[in-house]
Protein backbone atom coordinates (compact mmCIF):
# COMPACT_ATOMS: atom_id res chain seq x y z
CA UNK A 1 0.00 0.00 0.00
CA UNK A 2 0.84 3.53 -0.75
CA UNK A 3 -0.11 6.72 0.98
CA UNK A 4 -0.42 10.01 -0.24
CA UNK A 5 -0.94 13.12 1.51
CA UNK A 6 -2.36 15.74 0.17
CA UNK A 7 -1.61 19.88 1.39
CA UNK A 8 -3.06 23.43 0.71
CA UNK A 9 -5.11 24.03 -2.22
CA UNK A 10 -4.55 20.57 -3.59
CA UNK A 11 -5.93 19.05 -0.18
CA UNK A 12 -9.71 21.45 -0.55
CA UNK A 13 -9.68 19.99 -4.60
CA UNK A 14 -9.20 16.69 -4.05
CA UNK A 15 -11.41 16.65 -0.44
CA UNK A 16 -9.16 14.49 1.45
CA UNK A 17 -5.84 14.97 3.68
CA UNK A 18 -5.04 11.48 2.91
CA UNK A 19 -5.29 8.90 0.14
CA UNK A 20 -4.63 5.18 0.13
CA UNK A 21 -3.73 3.15 -3.38
CA UNK A 22 -2.75 -0.79 -2.92
CA UNK A 23 0.50 -0.72 -4.18
CA UNK A 24 1.76 -1.43 -7.89
CA UNK A 25 5.18 -0.36 -8.85
CA UNK A 26 5.53 2.82 -10.59
CA UNK A 27 7.76 5.67 -11.06
CA UNK A 28 6.54 9.15 -9.22
CA UNK A 29 5.57 10.96 -12.04
CA UNK A 30 3.29 8.12 -13.41
CA UNK A 31 1.55 8.19 -9.86
CA UNK A 32 0.95 12.03 -10.40
CA UNK A 33 0.07 11.59 -14.27
CA UNK A 34 -2.54 9.13 -12.63
CA UNK A 35 -3.89 11.84 -9.97
CA UNK A 36 -4.19 14.70 -12.25
CA UNK A 37 -6.57 12.30 -14.55
CA UNK A 38 -9.03 10.83 -11.73
CA UNK A 39 -8.91 14.21 -9.69
CA UNK A 40 -9.06 16.92 -12.84
CA UNK A 41 -6.05 18.83 -10.95
CA UNK A 42 -2.84 20.18 -12.24
CA UNK A 43 0.09 19.02 -10.92
CA UNK A 44 2.55 20.89 -12.72
CA UNK A 45 4.17 22.95 -10.63
CA UNK A 46 4.15 20.72 -7.31
CA UNK A 47 7.25 19.63 -5.50
CA UNK A 48 6.76 15.51 -4.20
CA UNK A 49 7.94 14.30 -1.28
CA UNK A 50 8.84 10.42 -0.67
CA UNK A 51 8.65 9.54 3.26
CA UNK A 52 9.83 13.07 4.26
CA UNK A 53 12.33 13.89 1.52
CA UNK A 54 12.15 15.50 -1.30
CA UNK A 55 12.36 13.10 -3.96
CA UNK A 56 12.62 13.39 -8.09
CA UNK A 57 9.90 12.48 -10.16
CA UNK A 58 11.85 9.59 -11.59
CA UNK A 59 11.84 7.72 -8.08
CA UNK A 60 10.19 4.54 -8.12
CA UNK A 61 8.01 4.36 -5.39
CA UNK A 62 8.31 1.25 -2.60
CA UNK A 63 5.48 -0.66 -0.79
CA UNK A 64 4.70 1.21 2.31
CA UNK A 65 6.07 4.18 1.09
CA UNK A 66 4.48 7.81 2.64
CA UNK A 67 4.27 10.24 -0.45
CA UNK A 68 3.29 14.01 0.09
CA UNK A 69 2.12 15.89 -2.99
CA UNK A 70 3.55 19.66 -2.21
CA UNK A 71 2.57 22.98 -3.37
CA UNK A 72 4.87 25.88 -3.79
CA UNK A 73 5.40 26.74 -0.21
CA UNK A 74 4.97 30.09 1.59
CA UNK A 75 5.78 29.48 5.03
CA UNK A 76 7.99 32.40 6.94
CA UNK B 1 20.50 18.19 16.74
CA UNK B 2 18.81 19.08 19.51
CA UNK B 3 14.69 19.00 18.76
CA UNK B 4 13.95 21.92 20.14
CA UNK B 5 16.68 24.16 17.73
CA UNK B 6 13.83 23.38 15.07
CA UNK B 7 10.35 23.35 15.85
CA UNK B 8 6.96 23.89 14.07
CA UNK B 9 4.28 24.35 16.57
CA UNK B 10 0.45 25.94 17.53
CA UNK B 11 1.47 27.98 20.40
CA UNK B 12 2.64 31.47 20.17
CA UNK B 13 6.50 32.18 19.76
CA UNK B 14 8.78 33.74 22.04
CA UNK B 15 11.65 35.84 20.78
CA UNK B 16 13.62 36.09 23.86
CA UNK B 17 13.65 32.21 24.64
CA UNK B 18 14.58 31.44 21.44
CA UNK B 19 17.41 33.91 20.71
CA UNK B 20 18.87 32.75 23.79
CA UNK B 21 18.60 29.34 22.61
CA UNK B 22 22.38 30.55 20.54
CA UNK B 23 23.62 32.57 23.04
CA UNK B 24 26.83 31.08 24.14
CA UNK B 25 30.42 31.96 24.90
CA UNK B 26 32.03 32.20 21.67
CA UNK B 27 29.27 33.99 20.20
CA UNK B 28 29.87 37.95 20.72
CA UNK B 29 27.02 38.41 17.63
CA UNK B 30 23.32 37.18 17.44
CA UNK B 31 20.40 38.32 14.81
CA UNK B 32 17.08 37.23 15.39
CA UNK B 33 14.75 37.52 12.55
CA UNK B 34 10.92 37.74 13.49
CA UNK B 35 8.35 37.25 10.82
CA UNK B 36 5.02 38.98 11.53
CA UNK B 37 1.55 39.14 9.58
CA UNK B 38 1.08 42.09 7.62
CA UNK B 39 -1.68 44.39 7.53
CA UNK B 40 -1.30 45.26 3.76
CA UNK B 41 0.42 43.41 1.41
CA UNK B 42 0.20 45.01 -2.37
CA UNK B 43 -2.59 47.26 -1.30
CA UNK B 44 -4.92 44.52 -0.53
CA UNK B 45 -5.81 44.09 3.39
CA UNK B 46 -5.39 40.96 5.17
CA UNK B 47 -7.82 40.20 8.21
CA UNK B 48 -6.40 36.96 9.74
CA UNK B 49 -4.24 33.95 7.97
CA UNK B 50 -3.42 30.21 8.30
CA UNK B 51 -0.17 28.45 8.18
CA UNK B 52 -0.72 24.63 7.74
CA UNK B 53 2.59 22.36 7.74
CA UNK B 54 3.61 18.66 6.74
CA UNK B 55 4.78 18.82 10.47
CA UNK B 56 6.88 16.50 10.87
CA UNK B 57 8.84 17.16 7.60
CA UNK B 58 8.76 20.74 7.87
CA UNK B 59 10.46 20.26 11.20
CA UNK B 60 13.17 18.19 9.21
CA UNK B 61 13.78 20.56 6.70
CA UNK B 62 14.15 23.73 9.45
CA UNK B 63 17.35 21.44 10.55
CA UNK B 64 18.36 20.24 7.17
CA UNK B 65 18.75 24.71 7.13
CA UNK B 66 20.93 24.61 10.19
CA UNK B 67 23.11 21.93 8.70
CA UNK B 68 23.55 24.25 5.00
CA UNK B 69 24.28 26.93 7.46
CA UNK B 70 27.21 24.90 9.56
CA UNK B 71 27.99 24.22 6.05
CA UNK B 72 28.69 27.94 4.88
CA UNK B 73 29.17 29.14 8.33
CA UNK B 74 31.07 26.47 10.73
CA UNK B 75 30.79 28.72 13.59
CA UNK B 76 27.62 29.84 13.23
CA UNK B 77 24.44 27.72 16.34
CA UNK B 78 20.61 28.52 14.67
CA UNK B 79 17.70 27.95 16.24
CA UNK B 80 14.02 27.92 14.02
CA UNK B 81 10.72 28.14 14.96
CA UNK B 82 7.70 28.34 12.88
CA UNK B 83 4.30 28.47 13.99
CA UNK B 84 1.17 27.10 12.21
CA UNK B 85 -2.89 27.61 12.50
CA UNK B 86 -5.02 30.39 12.68
CA UNK B 87 -2.53 34.29 13.36
CA UNK B 88 -4.12 37.25 13.40
CA UNK B 89 -1.96 41.26 12.47
CA UNK B 90 1.28 41.48 13.92
CA UNK B 91 1.38 37.56 15.60
CA UNK B 92 4.53 36.00 15.07
CA UNK B 93 4.99 33.46 12.33
CA UNK B 94 8.76 32.69 12.23
CA UNK B 95 11.64 33.49 14.44
CA UNK B 96 14.85 32.69 13.35
CA UNK B 97 18.18 33.31 15.64
CA UNK B 98 21.50 33.03 14.82
CA UNK B 99 24.60 33.38 16.75
CA UNK B 100 28.22 33.81 15.57
CA UNK B 101 31.55 34.90 16.77
CA UNK B 102 31.72 37.80 14.32
CA UNK B 103 28.54 40.16 13.32
CA UNK B 104 28.54 40.03 9.26
CA UNK B 105 28.54 36.20 9.31
CA UNK B 106 25.10 36.61 12.14
CA UNK B 107 23.40 38.66 9.15
CA UNK B 108 24.29 36.61 5.81
CA UNK B 109 23.10 33.02 7.80
CA UNK B 110 20.37 34.65 8.98
CA UNK B 111 18.72 36.15 5.87
CA UNK B 112 19.79 32.47 4.34
CA UNK B 113 17.85 30.93 6.23
CA UNK B 114 14.63 32.76 5.78
CA UNK B 115 15.19 32.37 1.78
CA UNK B 116 15.53 28.69 2.70
CA UNK B 117 12.42 28.39 4.40
CA UNK B 118 10.12 30.21 1.61
CA UNK B 119 12.08 27.48 -0.81
CA UNK B 120 12.16 24.19 0.56
CA UNK B 121 9.82 24.02 4.17
CA UNK B 122 6.57 22.52 3.73
CA UNK B 123 4.47 25.22 5.26
CA UNK B 124 1.30 27.22 3.52
CA UNK B 125 -0.03 30.15 4.21
CA UNK B 126 -3.60 30.62 3.90
CA UNK B 127 -5.06 34.50 3.48
CA UNK B 128 -7.88 35.88 4.58
CA UNK B 129 -8.65 38.99 2.85
CA UNK B 130 -11.97 41.42 3.00
CA UNK B 131 -13.42 39.35 -0.16
CA UNK B 132 -12.18 36.08 0.17
CA UNK B 133 -9.55 33.80 0.92
CA UNK B 134 -6.61 32.48 -0.86
CA UNK B 135 -3.54 29.62 -0.21
CA UNK B 136 -0.17 31.80 -1.29
CA UNK B 137 2.22 29.78 -3.18
CA UNK B 138 5.04 30.43 -5.69
CA UNK B 139 6.20 33.46 -3.79
CA UNK B 140 9.61 32.62 -5.47
CA UNK B 141 8.50 30.90 -8.50
CA UNK B 142 9.38 27.80 -7.06
CA UNK B 143 9.01 24.95 -10.38
CA UNK B 144 7.96 21.23 -9.62
CA UNK B 145 10.69 18.49 -8.73
CA UNK B 146 13.49 18.18 -6.18
CA UNK B 147 14.04 22.18 -4.53
CA UNK B 148 17.53 23.59 -5.91
CA UNK B 149 20.37 23.49 -2.96
CA UNK B 150 21.53 27.12 -4.59
CA UNK B 151 19.33 29.96 -5.09
CA UNK C 1 11.17 60.57 19.24
CA UNK C 2 10.55 58.60 22.36
CA UNK C 3 13.01 57.98 24.94
CA UNK C 4 12.14 54.65 25.18
CA UNK C 5 12.76 53.36 22.00
CA UNK C 6 16.98 54.71 22.32
CA UNK C 7 18.15 54.10 25.65
CA UNK C 8 21.41 53.73 27.58
CA UNK C 9 20.99 51.98 31.18
CA UNK C 10 22.86 50.04 33.52
CA UNK C 11 19.78 47.44 33.80
CA UNK C 12 20.14 44.46 31.78
CA UNK C 13 18.69 44.06 28.62
CA UNK C 14 15.21 42.35 27.38
CA UNK C 15 15.59 41.57 23.67
CA UNK C 16 11.69 40.69 24.12
CA UNK C 17 11.22 43.86 25.32
CA UNK C 18 12.98 45.77 23.15
CA UNK C 19 11.90 44.02 19.73
CA UNK C 20 7.78 44.00 21.05
CA UNK C 21 8.19 47.85 20.85
CA UNK C 22 8.91 48.38 16.90
CA UNK C 23 6.19 45.37 15.99
CA UNK C 24 3.26 46.82 13.99
CA UNK C 25 0.82 46.54 11.77
CA UNK C 26 2.94 47.50 8.73
CA UNK C 27 5.48 45.83 8.97
CA UNK C 28 6.16 42.04 8.34
CA UNK C 29 9.84 42.00 9.22
CA UNK C 30 11.78 42.77 12.49
CA UNK C 31 15.54 42.15 12.70
CA UNK C 32 16.91 42.27 16.10
CA UNK C 33 21.05 42.17 16.70
CA UNK C 34 22.15 41.06 20.17
CA UNK C 35 25.81 42.00 21.05
CA UNK C 36 27.06 39.42 23.73
CA UNK C 37 30.05 39.70 25.86
CA UNK C 38 32.38 37.42 23.68
CA UNK C 39 35.17 35.22 25.79
CA UNK C 40 37.76 35.51 22.98
CA UNK C 41 39.08 38.14 20.79
CA UNK C 42 41.96 36.84 18.31
CA UNK C 43 42.78 34.26 21.37
CA UNK C 44 42.74 36.32 24.18
CA UNK C 45 40.52 35.65 26.94
CA UNK C 46 38.27 38.16 28.71
CA UNK C 47 36.71 37.68 31.69
CA UNK C 48 34.95 40.68 32.07
CA UNK C 49 34.40 44.04 31.00
CA UNK C 50 32.72 47.04 31.50
CA UNK C 51 31.34 49.87 29.44
CA UNK C 52 31.04 53.65 30.02
CA UNK C 53 28.98 56.09 28.40
CA UNK C 54 28.88 59.71 27.88
CA UNK C 55 25.10 59.13 28.95
CA UNK C 56 23.03 62.08 27.51
CA UNK C 57 24.82 62.53 24.26
CA UNK C 58 25.26 58.61 23.94
CA UNK C 59 21.32 58.52 24.16
CA UNK C 60 20.82 61.96 21.43
CA UNK C 61 23.23 59.83 19.10
CA UNK C 62 21.32 56.46 19.14
CA UNK C 63 18.21 58.90 18.16
CA UNK C 64 20.52 60.48 15.52
CA UNK C 65 20.95 56.99 14.07
CA UNK C 66 17.44 56.17 14.83
CA UNK C 67 16.44 59.39 12.11
CA UNK C 68 19.76 58.39 9.74
CA UNK C 69 17.44 55.10 9.15
CA UNK C 70 14.33 56.65 8.58
CA UNK C 71 16.21 59.69 5.58
CA UNK C 72 17.38 55.72 4.07
CA UNK C 73 14.87 53.60 4.90
CA UNK C 74 11.28 56.07 5.54
CA UNK C 75 9.49 53.22 6.40
CA UNK C 76 11.79 51.70 9.22
CA UNK C 77 10.96 51.73 12.33
CA UNK C 78 14.38 51.16 14.86
CA UNK C 79 14.82 50.72 18.90
CA UNK C 80 18.21 50.75 19.98
CA UNK C 81 19.62 49.93 24.15
CA UNK C 82 22.92 49.72 25.18
CA UNK C 83 23.98 48.84 28.54
CA UNK C 84 26.50 50.00 31.08
CA UNK C 85 28.92 49.23 33.78
CA UNK C 86 30.33 45.71 34.51
CA UNK C 87 29.07 42.74 32.10
CA UNK C 88 30.23 39.42 32.49
CA UNK C 89 30.87 36.58 29.44
CA UNK C 90 27.24 35.90 27.22
CA UNK C 91 25.76 39.27 29.39
CA UNK C 92 24.00 41.60 26.17
CA UNK C 93 25.68 44.66 25.90
CA UNK C 94 23.51 45.81 22.91
CA UNK C 95 20.15 45.25 21.52
CA UNK C 96 18.97 46.83 18.01
CA UNK C 97 15.60 46.02 16.67
CA UNK C 98 14.45 47.77 13.40
CA UNK C 99 10.99 46.31 11.75
CA UNK C 100 10.27 46.98 7.73
CA UNK C 101 7.39 45.99 5.67
CA UNK C 102 9.88 43.77 3.47
CA UNK C 103 12.72 42.14 5.08
CA UNK C 104 15.68 43.26 3.26
CA UNK C 105 15.14 46.82 4.25
CA UNK C 106 15.07 45.31 7.98
CA UNK C 107 18.56 43.72 7.68
CA UNK C 108 20.23 46.51 5.97
CA UNK C 109 18.58 48.86 8.04
CA UNK C 110 19.74 46.86 11.51
CA UNK C 111 23.49 46.19 10.23
CA UNK C 112 23.85 49.81 9.30
CA UNK C 113 22.62 50.85 13.19
CA UNK C 114 25.19 48.53 14.38
CA UNK C 115 27.89 50.40 11.95
CA UNK C 116 26.87 54.03 13.17
CA UNK C 117 27.21 52.86 16.51
CA UNK C 118 30.38 51.91 16.43
CA UNK C 119 31.16 55.30 15.07
CA UNK C 120 29.66 57.60 16.93
CA UNK C 121 28.10 56.84 20.05
CA UNK C 122 30.13 57.97 22.67
CA UNK C 123 30.43 54.60 24.64
CA UNK C 124 33.81 52.41 25.52
CA UNK C 125 34.96 49.44 26.47
CA UNK C 126 37.04 48.04 29.00
CA UNK C 127 38.26 44.54 28.70
CA UNK C 128 39.66 42.75 31.94
CA UNK C 129 41.96 40.37 30.27
CA UNK C 130 43.57 37.56 32.52
CA UNK C 131 47.32 39.76 32.86
CA UNK C 132 45.56 42.92 32.72
CA UNK C 133 42.86 45.36 31.29
CA UNK C 134 42.50 47.86 28.32
CA UNK C 135 39.99 50.54 27.28
CA UNK C 136 39.29 50.13 23.61
CA UNK C 137 39.20 51.72 20.71
CA UNK C 138 39.81 52.18 16.73
CA UNK C 139 37.79 49.23 15.90
CA UNK C 140 37.08 50.99 12.87
CA UNK C 141 39.96 53.47 12.56
CA UNK C 142 38.31 56.47 13.73
CA UNK C 143 39.90 59.51 12.97
CA UNK C 144 40.09 62.55 14.73
CA UNK C 145 37.01 65.17 14.26
CA UNK C 146 33.59 65.29 13.02
CA UNK C 147 32.42 61.61 12.55
CA UNK C 148 32.03 61.06 8.87
CA UNK C 149 28.03 60.57 7.72
CA UNK C 150 29.42 57.81 5.18
CA UNK C 151 31.45 54.82 6.01
CA UNK D 1 33.14 78.87 32.61
CA UNK D 2 33.52 76.55 30.61
CA UNK D 3 33.93 72.10 31.75
CA UNK D 4 35.59 69.54 29.71
CA UNK D 5 34.60 65.87 30.60
CA UNK D 6 36.70 63.49 30.30
CA UNK D 7 36.07 59.57 29.10
CA UNK D 8 37.32 56.06 29.37
CA UNK D 9 41.28 55.95 29.22
CA UNK D 10 41.60 60.29 28.89
CA UNK D 11 40.01 60.16 32.64
CA UNK D 12 41.95 57.54 33.81
CA UNK D 13 45.63 59.70 32.26
CA UNK D 14 43.64 62.98 33.51
CA UNK D 15 42.98 61.82 36.83
CA UNK D 16 39.52 63.31 36.83
CA UNK D 17 36.33 62.75 35.14
CA UNK D 18 35.50 66.69 35.21
CA UNK D 19 37.39 69.83 34.50
CA UNK D 20 36.89 73.27 34.94
CA UNK D 21 38.41 76.39 33.25
CA UNK D 22 37.38 80.37 33.29
CA UNK D 23 36.09 81.30 30.20
CA UNK D 24 39.00 82.90 27.96
CA UNK D 25 37.65 83.44 23.91
CA UNK D 26 39.68 80.29 22.05
CA UNK D 27 38.47 77.42 19.30
CA UNK D 28 38.48 74.39 20.41
CA UNK D 29 41.78 73.27 18.50
CA UNK D 30 43.37 75.96 20.63
CA UNK D 31 41.88 74.70 24.23
CA UNK D 32 43.22 70.80 23.04
CA UNK D 33 46.37 72.15 22.46
CA UNK D 34 46.49 73.69 25.95
CA UNK D 35 45.53 70.06 27.68
CA UNK D 36 48.35 68.53 25.93
CA UNK D 37 50.74 70.20 27.30
CA UNK D 38 48.99 71.01 30.30
CA UNK D 39 48.17 67.09 31.42
CA UNK D 40 50.94 65.76 28.71
CA UNK D 41 48.47 63.29 26.77
CA UNK D 42 47.65 62.96 23.37
CA UNK D 43 44.83 64.12 21.94
CA UNK D 44 45.45 62.98 18.25
CA UNK D 45 42.62 61.09 17.40
CA UNK D 46 39.70 62.58 20.24
CA UNK D 47 36.84 63.77 18.83
CA UNK D 48 35.40 66.94 21.20
CA UNK D 49 31.79 67.36 21.31
CA UNK D 50 30.60 70.78 22.56
CA UNK D 51 27.01 70.75 24.22
CA UNK D 52 26.69 67.24 23.18
CA UNK D 53 27.25 67.24 19.58
CA UNK D 54 30.14 66.66 17.77
CA UNK D 55 32.21 70.05 16.93
CA UNK D 56 34.58 70.87 14.43
CA UNK D 57 38.30 72.09 15.66
CA UNK D 58 37.61 75.55 14.34
CA UNK D 59 34.57 75.61 16.62
CA UNK D 60 34.97 79.14 18.99
CA UNK D 61 34.25 78.09 22.56
CA UNK D 62 31.29 79.82 23.72
CA UNK D 63 31.22 80.78 27.80
CA UNK D 64 28.99 78.05 29.91
CA UNK D 65 30.18 75.54 27.42
CA UNK D 66 30.08 72.05 28.58
CA UNK D 67 32.96 70.36 26.31
CA UNK D 68 33.80 66.67 26.03
CA UNK D 69 37.11 64.68 25.01
CA UNK D 70 35.56 61.38 23.06
CA UNK D 71 38.11 59.15 22.41
CA UNK D 72 38.10 56.47 19.85
CA UNK D 73 34.30 54.42 20.62
CA UNK D 74 34.03 50.79 21.35
CA UNK D 75 30.26 50.22 22.39
CA UNK D 76 28.39 47.76 20.44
Amino acid sequence: MITVKCFAHLEEQIGSHTLEFSYKEKTVEALLDELQITYSINLDSIMVAVNEEYADQKTIIQDGDILALIPPVSGG
Amino acid sequence: MNESFYSVTKDQLNIETITQKVIRREAGAVVTFTGTVREFTQGRKTLSLRYDAYQSMAVKQLQRIGEEINERWPDALSAIWHRTGHLQISDIAVVIAVSTPHRKDAYAANEYAIERIKQIVPIWKKEQWEDGSEWIGNQLETVSGVPEEEK
